[in-house]
């Protein structure tokens, strides 16, 4: 058993997302970015992604964020040549590039997203869903039929780079996410050759209690505490006071 | 013929103690409003949580807590939140006891379309082939006809499908479909006031079966 | 959206192990039980399990409990028709019985058991692996070579009833496990068609953190607080203090 | 030749900084006694656990904390926790850079073979084939012949495989081959105090090349 020494894995840590990104990016690579509409978006990391002028690239994203915000600033910029994602609504700056043929989309079943990102890090090479049998989501799929059931086969996807949002961090790469903000984030954390997670609150190895972590360290190679976060709210809906 | 308000409150009719319900937007989030006070239903958003409970009051909207509509809501004491890759495992595994879904066509074998707009922008089909696919009973709430009259019930989906075979019941504004099982051919089982059969064979061009005593409705 | 009234799910909690199990079990079924060696077993429902007399069982467990304690219990009773595990050292009375043809076992590797449980659980018919290409385990599976690799193609398991240990459970069915007690239990959770779960400590819903929730409720049909905890050690190993 | 402690503090060898890491059971937990004080290294334990730090104080022992072979253990500041199936996700993933594992047999095309003991009853594999096939590399530790002194490094394995073409390294009481990749052969690039290559060849069946300096070792 190893000597309780706690060395802190403080090369993980980056002062910034700019630097975080460094060596990291180039033309035609693909990213995860996390977050469902622009609820755990990586705020700092798509900024410097937009910044660092990388071109041609796919984003494998649940959603598109919407005109200027989130994933939405990177197709104003033209960055993105395809995009992966389940539903790409509330952005007409997509829908100008799609129509004009400049921009490439493969829509996913949002679960069979979810799934083949896990597959892509949990190391399998694909799976048998029911979920789009009998739909233009089988087509060009294998298939088999089980009982009456039909499964189509689906495979695991994996990425160069993925970037997440948490709530909190430690200088470990331990991650802990805050309610709905959660979602894609700790499944594309898992999938990707090099994953870059921003954090509100950047803590001190040691800081959690061990049962509440949701992503391992091991899944985050580099991090960053986050700055100015906007957290715009897509639908504000409330009930009156009664 | 029904209101928007009461086709959702006649699908909460469909809600029983201890589900757990998946609600889609528009018609379907109003369901929950009609929920029995003596009923314990747990609402999941496949974005990540159980236990969705109502919006919150101005001034404590959370950007951090929204349902898959994006719209801000709030907790209740017995809420959870997990990863999508979790809440479709949960949606795909068949744990959810029913999905009440909006459609632009349904199938009289039960093929439902409801993603894909005809001369419109293809937005994605989000979570709904993935509802379809893994929930144990589908309900969908549409309008009876489009906004041209033409049914929107039919013989066969014109448009992409979302699910082959996969609607359990259909409510419109002016009846209710239902069937036993998916091998079994739909039957009318309920008329809205005012509607009568022969409205619904004019309006439907899906075959479907009546129920014994519906003729005299 | 709902009200806000908060009906607790108190219909999901049995006084005791026995109600707890009534009308599940009946001989032939498939029992998936959680732990890992004696670490994390559902001590009481296993009692219950073994005072039930059913016959002829298919469990699925990691492993097999050492003798008299946890699954060793139901071997010494015969109970037990087929294990279906990673492994099953430890334990004379397995062996006997084995080896005497009294007893089948299907061997599977940890992670495979582990991931065609998760697979069962979440509606994955089957999925491809590297995971024993080229071994025994690969005998009679389907296999495909892509890239050099070979997968084969393994499927999903489901049970009749999960019995499942945590460390603390609200009225509503969710659970939080404590360390390695983990391991199984949730995954098994999620893979029957009844799961009953057991928790040291059973407490009013709302108790917890639903960000710290491991098991939703929703996957938790019974629950029953549990007594007598014995809590067996298999390798107690320590070190000097310096 | 090297004793059980002089093998492990050997494969500590392979350990690098900031490494995630799976050590099986046996001289492979020993290896944990020789990491260097300025690495940091991390320890996975396939029951669920990453950070796993040293056996407790007596007294200190919880048995909701064990690793794979079922010993008390301890935490780290930075330990998590999770499930079985996130456990083995990590380990199939190839999160985890290194396994140290024993071995009964390894071939010369990296074959390995260290689940079923001839003549005694099957235990089970454990999650020593999720490793092999899982981690990006794999040091097998083992005696270099058995105890009747027949060779363990041998042309092909004779026992039923854990792994097809998975060992990296091979480290001996008497010796330590390595290649490169997986297409490669092995090659003997160290030997123990004392140990010839005379000797080892000798002693091994298996076929496997010579680092060009190490005749003159």
């Amino acid at each position: 058993m190893i000597p309780s020494v706690a060395i802190s894995n403080q090369r993980k840590v980056f002062p910034d997302a700019t630097s975080a990104l460094q060596g990291l990016l180039s033309d035609g690579i693909t990213v995860m970015s996390g977050g469902f509409g622009l609820c755990g978006i990586p705020e700092n990391l798509l900024l410097a992604l937009r910044d660092s002028s990388v071109k041609n690239l796919t984003i494998i994203s649940n959603n598109a964020g919407i005109d200027d915000v989130g994933l939405g600033m990177l197709l104003k910029t033209r960055q993105v040549k395809k995009m992966i994602s389940s539903y790409v609504g509330e952005n007409k700056e997509f829908e100008r590039q799609y129509l004009a043929g400049e921009l490439q989309i493969e829509f996913n079943p949002q679960g069979t997203l979810a799934e083949r990102i896990r597959a892509g890090g949990a190391g399998i090479y694909g799976f048998y869903t029911r979920t789009g049998a009998g739909t233009s989501v089988a087509e060009g799929k294998e298939s088999r039929i089980v009982n009456g059931q039909t499964y189509i086969l689906e495979m695991g996807l994996t990425a160069d780079v993925a970037i997440v949002k948490a709530w909190r961090g430690d200088t470990e790469g331990n991650l802990i996410y805050r309610k709905t903000a959660r979602n894609f984030n700790p499944v594309m954390a898992t999938a990707a050759r090099v994953t870059v997670a921003e954090v509100e609150e950047l803590v001190p190895a040691g800081s959690f209690d061990p049962d509440h972590i949701h992503t391992p360290g091991i899944y985050v190679q580099r991090l960053i505490q986050g700055t100015h976060y906007t957290k715009q709210i897509e639908q504000r809906t409330v009930r009156p006071r009664s | 013929m029904w209101s928007r308000e009461q086709l959702a409150a006649r699908a909460a009719k469909e809600l029983q103690d201890g589900f757990y319900v998946n609600l889609g937007i528009g018609i379907p989030t109003l369901v929950a409003n009609y929920i029995e006070h003596d009923q314990h239903i747990v609402l999941q958003s496949e974005n990540g949580m159980l236990g969705m409970g109502p919006f919150p009051y101005a001034g404590e909207e959370d950007a951090d807590l929204i349902n898959a509509g994006k719209q801000t809501i709030s907790t209740l004491p017995y809420s959870s939140f997990f990863s999508s890759a979790d809440s479709f495992a949960m949606i795909r595994g068949g744990h959810i006891d029913l999905s009440i879904l909006g459609a632009m066509e349904v199938a009289e074998n039960g093929d439902l379309a409801n993603w894909m707009v005809p001369g419109k922008m293809i937005k994605g089909m989000g979570g709904a082939m993935d509802l379809v696919a893994g929930v144990k009973r589908v309900v969908v709430v549409m309008e009876h006809v489009a906004k041209d009259g033409s049914a929107k019930f039919k013989p066969k989906c014109l448009l992409p499908l979302t699910g082959a075979n996969v609607v359990d019941m259909l409510i419109t504004d002016l009846a209710v479909f239902s069937r036993p099982d998916r091998n079994s051919k739909f039957e009318l089982i309920e008329l809205a006031p005012g509607v009568t059969v022969e409205e619904i064979n004019a309006k439907t061009t899906a075959a479907f079966t009546l129920k014994a005593p519906m003729a005299s409705i």
